[in-house]
């Protein structure tokens, strides 16, 4: 299954790049297994993963949240605007 | 409505978003401006650059709005904004106005646009020291 | 200190006040403006028209810089200007910011300057309507 | 004992002045005495009474606050200021 995932601020700076491309086995289609595998590629984004924020679309969501095919993933780090 | 929620790239003006929520019955307005402060923990900040991933965080901005309608009725219009790319010490990065017909009401929306901004729209902030730079949010990282 | 307490004949700016309370140590500054509404109680105002008691309204206003600096220690600066003369619909009457370390206490301050102007600075508001006018604050006056 | 006593919005309008000069009699030197002798020369402000903020100087003062000579009594009616 493929899914886009997009990184941001300190994430895309640390992995130097602004997405990955995955291709997820069936059945392993959380954003848990999404994030393993971004790791896999990039484990310098290993130590984030507590601070980490997911989002599809508009909205957050959870670890266990279940992926659909052409899902974008957003990693996010700690949101840190206004001020 | 005539609500605003925008990222934008440009300065901000207290005098411009006065006017955006500017409206006949309103007879109160409040607003917040967070400013780039000079330092962060004893050390001199040079600037600041604010980074956002501007769809999601303007969706976020309105469900703001949204909540704000749903819990202060008499709010009369709200004015949001954020500015991303690099921002100079002592200019605005966020600027929220709320318009109503009774003062309490304002204060109270304005106070819970900002509080719930800081939680939930994606912008990041990256500090420039005089000997490097670091993204603000993870200490250590 | 640079604080600024003062009744004026000029229109008033946020921008300007914003300005005047900004201050390299502030993250936070907080502005209430207070507009002119175009009607009273279902009847159209045309304009308005403030009258003070220039010498005690500005010593009044001193106090509640006085009391916020006492109350809320993160304050970094306070401005509160009060206009006087005719005010058209739409124009601020009075506004007030105050900038301070952490946001909180900038709202509260803010807050406060407003509650507090209202009980006790001597300003007077008359309203004009297109069939007379009234002094504001004494029903049936 | 000399008191001038300043009217201020409203009451000077309604009493078309802006300053009463008193004479009080020893011994009945308190606001309200002045505020009786401003009503005797201008009745039309006795309905105000219970509304009015007196002040000397920059300070509120009672209505038994006893006044010394050359003192400046305001007469306000309630404030409005703010909005």
């Amino acid at each position: 299954m493929h899914v886009r995932v997009h990184l941001f601020a300190r994430y895309r700076e640390a992995a130097g790049r602004e997405q990955v491309d995955l291709e997820l086995p069936e059945g392993d289609d959380t954003v848990e297994a999404a994030w393993s595998a971004v790791v896999a590629r990039h484990p310098e984004l290993a130590p984030y993963r507590p601070f980490t924020l997911f989002a599809v679309g508009h909205d957050y969501v959870e670890a266990d949240h279940r992926l659909k095919p052409g899902d974008e993933l957003l990693l996010f780090p700690p949101v840190s605007g206004g001020l | 409505m005539n609500d605003i929620f925008a990222v934008v790239g440009h300065p901000l003006s207290p005098d411009a978003i006065a006017a955006q929520v500017d409206e006949p019955g309103a007879g109160g307005v409040v607003i917040f401006s967070g400013v780039v402060r000079n330092e962060t923990g004893g050390r001199p900040v040079k600037f600041l650059e604010y980074e956002a991933h501007a769809p999601m965080a303007e969706a976020k901005l309105r469900e703001i709005g949204a909540a704000i309608r749903a819990r202060w009725p008499g709010v009369r219009r709200v004015a949001m904004l954020h500015r991303i790319g690099r921002l100079e010490i002592g200019e605005s990065s966020v600027l929220i106005a709320v318009s109503s017909a009774h003062r309490g009401e304002a204060f109270e929306a304005c106070r819970y646009a900002i509080d719930t901004l800081k939680r939930t729209v994606p912008v990041w902030k990256k500090e420039h020291f005089e000997d490097g730079e670091v993204w603000v949010g993870l200490q250590g990282g």
